[in-house]
């Protein structure tokens, strides 16, 4: 591989890594004196932008023929020459989920940052930094670039978190993830390295390939790096039992961070899952499969349960979101082997991620909004917020309603495909179970409702939620009303993402 | 040829000792100060493996930057936050018991494991010459290792950064900070 | 080679083992990270060991080993930030302690 | 004509269009957002009957085979989730009826929710911006031509009822005096019971869609009933059942719910709690009717479960609408609030038209629901001015007395009498309902019910035995009895006699925009049977019969007229009508009620709508609430803290006690329950979350050592 062409492929990585360090200079240019200093979320938003042409513009090259293309570079020193990661249609498309994520958290999150935060520069840059570990995961197939992109997303996650140095909950919420998340990586990296020892090898195709030829009974070290691997993982996605730390980061994080927490690792653990798992691992899959279905009944039931109970409204998105992994895990446990049906599951799975970013994202909007006016975020912050901004009510409610999954809405269509995939796999228990649990889901997300449409405020002013927000909450409504109703380019997207997995598989 | 053999297992003894030993003093150490310490016992007994292990120069690197500078920055924060010189306070929760109870079990699990396990060990030939010039790896690095060695050096960068910003005194902050101070 | 690799890998274990009863086990936030650092440790025995046994011809463990070293300094410099800007705020790095939120 | 198809797919979108264009532009500006739903409802009726006409004039072509059109929304792989219209000659029918009732229905509304005045509703753009959305959740419904948008149309519905039924749920003004704090509470719990109950059915609805989908690959209607697809239903087993069975019934799950029959018929007649033009809404052209459209829409699916099963679905159909005729009617004997006896009136004629297709037969049931839609929209905004009336009255009266007299309630028909003088055009129109309803000769009806109960006649006689069919003309019979009785009892109640309260002295006719739909809506109870009365040769018949023939299972014919039939049933109504209005025209408030008198215990029973609603508190709610107080108790009282519970053992007994009176007042059987039984679950599972990082990674590593052990030795 020529360096050009070496460059050409990494432009979506090189030009988001290239935006943040521009924003981390000119944050320390514009420290001293001159008010251009407001500039920097445009900047960064600019950077979303080039992100999302630029793997726009090298879309046709990941998309088109069927192998993916693989980065190898230098020479081989007796088995190294192995690719450390692809440009296939999953990593596209993750690209393109990234550019979304940060575009949305950006737009949603300027009068906040004015508010409550010091470092600006570094806050926008650890976002994008942040955004580039999710791109690089989802392409990562070498347990080494795994590794390492995940933990960039971490750290850089956990950094996020504890930024607001003067409030206890954010420190000690950036502790509690802190500590959760770098035992759970030790614990995958432990995984790994049997993995390694197993196959003698790190790349994934590699690993599967020495499984499947293997005469010796590699089961004695293949489970246990299953289940480690799935500590890792389950953290990431926060699937129950490996969730805890998700309520106490979510409700202690500054809350356009929380949105980028519910949506972007969760993202990046389901890419990295999907590909590992089918990759590395298709030869286990009675195994993995009844592991995954286990966990995707407890996650969903137990976010489901515990939600009822919440008062703080990101302590309760974070149940939400704890149960909405579970569903779409089901895309995962439940996926098809022939390409030729409606939904393989896996394109269920990517659906129903497109439409829980945009739902999520957009409700995480409408929380920041309400806090930036009332200073909390308590259920009782929405009292009457439909007397009081009628616009961000209307589109809580309908975001809402995608997390519960009525139609007409995107959450609607997500649901449809992965309970269709378990049902058409003969999978009833889990479709039940999801189908009951996303009636369970309606008592709290109606307290919600209750809340913006009857609660009383008696001293509530309107408010108005500034330009950027407007933006954010408004493309959001509109993405997750266009899923539903024009449903065919998306649907047509993710199956294609997952085409080459689906076909490998 | 044995007493190379008896050599390498009376060394390995030695390490093991202090690695596990350390390990143990670690996570058992009233103070903890002492524990950080016995950390960097412990990690010297992993750079005498590395070295039995004809992996000298991942030897000095785990030297350099594992016992160099990570341990020295543990100490420093030891040092920065109160009173943790003295052992003043039980260092251990009450979930302890059941913690050692659950690791050990685990522990002995994943060593029945690890013994049934055939392991595709590489023929003999091989196993004699393991031996890699720092010059290979250093190619390795900017070769087929490139696109993660990139990646790690921008992951150094945002760790620094966030670390600088989440720990710095806070009476440091420049005259443009203070619009932006948060309320509380 | 003396030592088979069934040793290496119990050591690797047992270190891993005492790593996670630390970080399950300490109640100092400091202590816990202590722990980790002993778990990562485990695995990079591991995986020179199995570079050493498995593939002697190729640096993939060596590589990998050097990558975890790099990334736990990372590691440690960003959660030593988040310990002590916690210390700043709450004058205590005690985990149990750090229990506000729950439920 | 056939061009004029190409407009169904508009008959829709043109509510669904007001109701975007007045939530995001017009809402501030009352008169226009009105005009708006009125005329695109008014447009979709035109382009409604435009269709109608096309499907006239194609003859048996169209109105058996019809005519879709295919939308792709979700491609994925080979087989194609498609969104598409479809009109035949059912369609057809349907369409003359919804946007047509529903046209009236909006026109009342800008009367009765007070345009101009100054105590105009402060909601009101928002309202018609719901009711638009309702008429297109209906009308989508009706063309849709898969199980898609079908779904997407009913679920539009469900959200649009549960705004509307909570409509007045909150105050936005402090003088708006008729909504106070009770009516904010009553209404919060009826829409919130309405929304939960009937998405007990949408689950079932849900996984029948799913299953079909998952055996079939299609969600095409026309594509489920071809004949070989049909029996492959009936082969597959399911649950010890054929999988059509199964399919059958998860499907009328969705109808009961929908369409309010026994057992979860109990949240309709709360749904009173919104304004009375949704009552209208709901009751006559759009919510209940989706049920009963969905059923006969998939009849073939039931029949094809007929042939094969011992217990089919279809006689649940007929069996559960039998009851739910019986139960509704006798309850509305016994109820005082003028709307709430119409609700009841509603469950019992939604029963006779499950009884009509319970029997196979697709005309039947829907022809009583078009005619029933006619007359009950009819009779709930004949109940609407009669409110409105005598809520003026109410007023004036108090302005002349300068007191505010004690709470009034202008439902209240013990409160009224002698309205037919002050009301006329509204008498006029009521009691053309009222006749339409009971079933006399020549209105309405007349003609659909003895449909009904000439073929269950019809079915026994063949038949010979006791059989099914028998019971279902019995309780037909009996029901058109009842039916009778309590609309005599409402009419000596509400406008003859003298007045029976101030309010009603005082009470005057409503203005024209109300009136006039009342007249058109009166023509039409009189005129519309005609449309099937059997010496005209049953066009009706015709015109539909056949749209389920491809099928192969459903093998359509009129019943003929049967003068047993019709003679049993009119003498039983026109004994009813006139006892009920001799019992009640002089009926004196604070008298003991004449049916009491002669029912005794009875009465009272009915009264309390047969304890139905108190014994899902009892069966469901008690045993939860016992249950999770229990666990509570195990884990709170008895453990933790003894002493400070002693306290509140104290305190949750009374609270048990004021639960147990407030249950005799205010039922809360479902939702709630499920609600305490959740909670009680996620209680338990919140602790979990201790807030200490340590505790979490315990359960990982507990979590790795079990699955390792589970996964290495077994």
């Amino acid at each position: 591989m020529t360096l050009t062409q070496f460059l050409v492929l990494l432009l979506p990585e090189l030009v988001l890594t290239l935006v943040a360090l521009v924003v981390l200079g000119l944050d320390m240019l514009w420290r001293n004196g001159n008010g251009s200093r407001h500039l920097l979320p445009w900047i960064a938003l600019a950077g979303t932008v080039a992100l999302l042409v630029a793997a726009v513009l090298i879309w046709p090259l990941g998309s088109t023929g069927g192998a993916a293309i693989t980065f190898t570079t230098g020479k081989d020193f007796g088995g190294d020459q192995t690719p450390m990661m692809v440009l296939d249609p999953l990593a596209l498309f993750f690209k393109l989920f990234t550019a979304i994520v940060l575009a949305l958290v950006l737009l949603s999150s300027g009068n906040y940052v004015r508010a409550h935060i010091r470092f600006h520069g570094e806050f926008y840059a650890l976002i994008l930094f942040a955004g580039l570990a999710m791109t690089l995961s989802a392409a990562a197939t070498n347990l080494l670039m795994i590794y390492l992109s995940l933990e960039f997303l971490s750290i850089t996650s956990y950094l996020l978190t504890g930024y607001l140095r003067e409030d206890e909950r954010s420190t000690e919420g950036a502790v509690k993830y802190f500590v959760y998340g770098a035992t759970a990586s030790a614990v995958m990296l432990y995984g790994f390295s049997l993995l390694y020892g197993a196959t003698g090898t790190l790349d994934l195709a590699s690993i599967a390939a020495v499984l499947t030829g293997s005469v010796i009974p590699v089961h004695w070290l293949v489970y246990p790096a299953l289940i480690m691997v799935l500590v890792g993982l389950g953290f990431k996605i926060a699937l129950v039992p490996f969730h805890q730390w998700a309520p106490d980061a979510y409700e202690g994080a500054p809350t356009p961070v929380t949105a980028f927490l519910s949506v972007g690792p969760k993202a990046a653990g389901f890419a990295v899952l999907m590909r590992l798992l089918l990759t590395a691992l298709p030869g286990f899959q009675l195994d993995w499969i009844s592991v995954l279905a286990g966990v995707a009944i407890v996650t969903m039931t137990l976010g489901n349960l515990v939600a009822l109970w919440q008062s703080n409204v990101k302590r309760l998105l974070a149940y939400s979101s704890i149960a909405q992994a579970g569903y779409m895990l089901i895309g995962l446990v439940a996926l098809a082997p022939e390409a030729h049906s409606w939904t393989t599951g896996l394109n269920g799975l990517l659906i129903y991620l497109f439409a829980y970013l945009f739902t999520n994202l957009g409700a995480f909007a409408v929380v920041i909004a309400v806090e930036n006016h009332t200073g909390s975020a308590q259920l009782d912050a929405f009292a009457g917020l439909m007397r009081r901004n009628s616009f961000l009510a209307i589109t809580m409610f309908l975001f809402l309603l995608s997390l519960i999954g009525i139609p007409p809405t995107a959450g609607f269509v997500g649901k449809l495909f992965v309970f269709g995939a378990a049902i058409q796999r003969q999978m009833i228990m889990l479709a039940v179970v999801g189908i009951v649990n996303s009636v369970i889901s309606v008592y709290y997300y109606y307290a919600i409702m209750r809340q913006m449409f009857f609660g009383e405020a008696p001293d509530a002013p309107p408010f108005d939620e500034g330009p950027g927000l407007r933006v954010a909450v408004g493309v959001a409504a509109l993405m997750v009303l266009m899923i539903a109703l024009y449903a065919e380019p998306f649907i047509r997207l993710a199956s294609d993402s997952v085409s080459l997995l689906a076909a490998s598989f | 040829m044995a007493i190379e053999q008896a050599l390498q297992i009376f060394v390995f003894v030695i390490l093991t000792l202090m690695t596990l030993g350390g390990g143990l003093a670690v996570v058992t150490s009233r103070n903890l100060f002492h524990a950080a310490l016995s950390l960097i016992l412990s990690l010297a007994g992993v750079v005498g493996y590395y070295v039995l292990l004809d992996a000298g120069f991942l030897a000095i690197v785990q030297l350099l930057i594992y016992i160099g500078a990570i341990s020295i920055l543990i100490l420093f924060s030891i040092m920065l936050t109160r009173g943790l010189m003295t052992p003043r306070q039980v260092q251990r929760n009450e979930q302890w018991w059941i913690a050692a109870l659950v690791v050990f079990l685990t522990f002995v699990v994943l060593i029945v494991a690890l013994w049934q396990m055939v392991w595709p060990i590489a023929d003999d030939e091989a196993l004699r010459t393991p031996n890699v010039a720092i010059s290979q790896l250093g190619e390795a690095l900017v070769g087929p290792y490139a696109i993660p060695f990139e990646i790690i050096s921008v992951l150094l960068l945002v760790a620094l950064v966030g670390a600088i910003v989440l720990a710095r005194e806070t009476e440091n902050n420049q005259g443009s900070h203070a619009e932006a101070g948060s309320s509380e | 080679m003396a030592i088979p690799l069934s040793w290496w890998l119990t050591v690797a274990a047992a270190l891993f083992a005492i790593g996670l009863y630390g970080v399950l086990s300490r109640r100092n936030a400091i202590g816990v990270l202590l722990g980790i650092e002993l778990m990562l440790n485990a695995a990079n025995i591991n995986l020179v060991a199995f570079w050493r046994f498995i593939t002697p011809q190729a640096l993939t463990g060596q590589v990998f080993a050097i990558f975890v070293i790099g990334i736990a300094a990372a590691e440690a410099a960003a959660g030593l930030a988040i310990i002590i800007s916690a210390y700043r705020r709450r004058r205590t790095v005690v985990v149990d302690e750090l229990d506000t939120m729950r439920w | 004509m056939d061009f004029l198809f190409s407009f169904t797919p508009l008959i829709p979108l043109f509510p669904l269009l007001a109701f975007a264009v007045i939530v995001l532009f017009t809402y501030r500006y009352n008169r226009l957002s009105s005009d708006i739903a009125i005329g695109s409802i008014a447009l979709s009726t035109v382009l409604a009957w435009a269709v109608l006409l096309a499907t006239l004039l194609g003859g048996e072509h169209i109105q058996v085979e019809g005519w879709q059109l295919r939308v792709p929304w979700l491609p994925a792989g080979t087989t194609v989730l498609d969104l598409g219209f479809a009109v035949d000659g059912f369609t057809a029918a349907m369409l003359f009826m919804v946007p047509f009732v529903c046209l009236m229905i909006f026109i009342y509304s800008q009367g009765y929710m007070k345009l101009g005045q100054p105590d105009q509703d402060p909601r009101y753009a928002r309202f018609f911006a719901y009711i638009s959305l309702f008429a297109a959740g209906m009308l989508g419904l009706v063309v849709a031509r898969d199980l898609v948008l079908l779904f997407v149309s009913w679920e539009i519905m469900g959200l649009c009822s549960y705004l509307l039924i909570g409509f007045w749920s909150f105050r936005k003004a402090d003088d708006e005096h008729h909504i106070d704090e009770a009516q904010v509470i009553r209404a919060r719990k009826a829409a919130l019971k309405a929304f939960i109950t009937t998405r007990i059915g949408d689950v079932l609805l849900f996984s029948g869609i799913a299953l079909l989908y998952s055996y079939t690959g299609t969600v095409t209607l026309r594509e489920i009933f071809r004949p070989e697809t049909l029996e492959t239903l009936q082969t597959i087993s399911l649950l010890g059942m054929p999988a059509v069975t199964v399919i059958a019934l998860l499907v009328f799950g969705g109808a009961v719910g929908k369409s309010a029959q026994f057992p979860l018929h109990v949240w309709l007649p709360d749904a009173m709690e919104g304004p009375t033009p949704v009552s209208a809404l709901i009751h006559a052209a759009t919510m209940v009717a989706a049920g009963v459209y969905l059923v006969a829409r998939m009849l073939p699916l039931f029949i094809a479960g007929f042939e094969v099963a011992d217990a089919p679905a279809l006689h649940w159909v007929a069996i559960v609408g039998a009851i739910t005729a019986l139960l509704g009617a006798t309850i509305g004997l016994a109820q005082d609030d003028i709307k709430r006896v119409l609700a009841y009136s509603t469950i019992s004629q939604l029963g006779y038209m499950m009884m009509g297709l319970g029997l196979g037969s697709l005309v039947a049931g829907i022809f009583h629901l078009l005619t029933h839609a006619f007359f009950k929209a009819l009779l709930f905004l004949g109940a609407g001015s009669v409110i409105h009336g005598v809520e003026h009255g109410h007023h004036v009266a108090a302005h002349a007395d300068h007191v505010h007299t004690e709470h009034f309630n202008p439902n209240d028909m013990k409160a009224m009498g002698g309205l037919r003088h002050r009301m006329p055009y509204t008498f006029v129109a009521y009691l053309a309902g009222t006749l339409a309803l009971v079933g006399i000769v020549p209105f309405a009806g007349f003609w659909s019910k003895d449909e009904i109960l000439a073929e269950a006649f019809h079915l026994w006689r063949a038949d010979g035995a006791l059989n099914l069919p028998f019971w279902v003309w019995l309780a037909g019979t009996l029901g058109a009895f009842f039916t009778a009785l309590y609309m005599g009892r409402q009419l000596g109640l509400v406008f003859w006699g003298e007045p029976r309260h101030t309010a009603a002295r005082h009470a005057h006719e409503s203005p024209s925009s109300m009136t006039i739909p009342l007249i058109v809506l009166a023509l039409f109870a009189l005129l519309f049977g005609f449309v099937n009365a059997p010496f005209l040769g049953s066009p009706l018949h015709h015109f539909m019969g056949g749209v389920h023939e491809a099928s192969e299972v459903v093998h359509a014919e009129a019943v003929p007229f049967n003068f047993t039939v019709a003679a049993i049933s009119t003498v039983l109504a026109v004994a009813g009508l006139l006892l009920g209005w001799l019992l009640y025209r002089n009926y004196r408030p604070g008298q003991v009620e004449p049916f009491q008198v002669v029912l005794g215990p009875v009465f009272t029973l009915l009264r309390n709508k047969y304890y139905i609603d108190e014994l899902y508190q009892q069966v469901i709610i008690r045993p939860v609430v016992w249950l999770s107080n229990f666990c509570f108790n195990i884990d709170d009282r008895w453990i933790i803290d003894p002493f400070v519970d002693l306290v509140g053992a104290a305190g949750r007994v009374a609270s048990d006690i004021v639960r147990v009176l407030d249950s005799v007042v205010v039922d809360r059987w479902f939702v709630e329950g499920t609600a305490q039984l959740f909670n009680a679950a996620g209680r338990g599972l919140r602790y979990s979350e201790t807030g200490r990082v340590q505790n979490y990674l315990l359960v990982v590593a507990v979590t790795i050592l079990l699955l390792l052990g589970l996964y290495l030795y077994f």
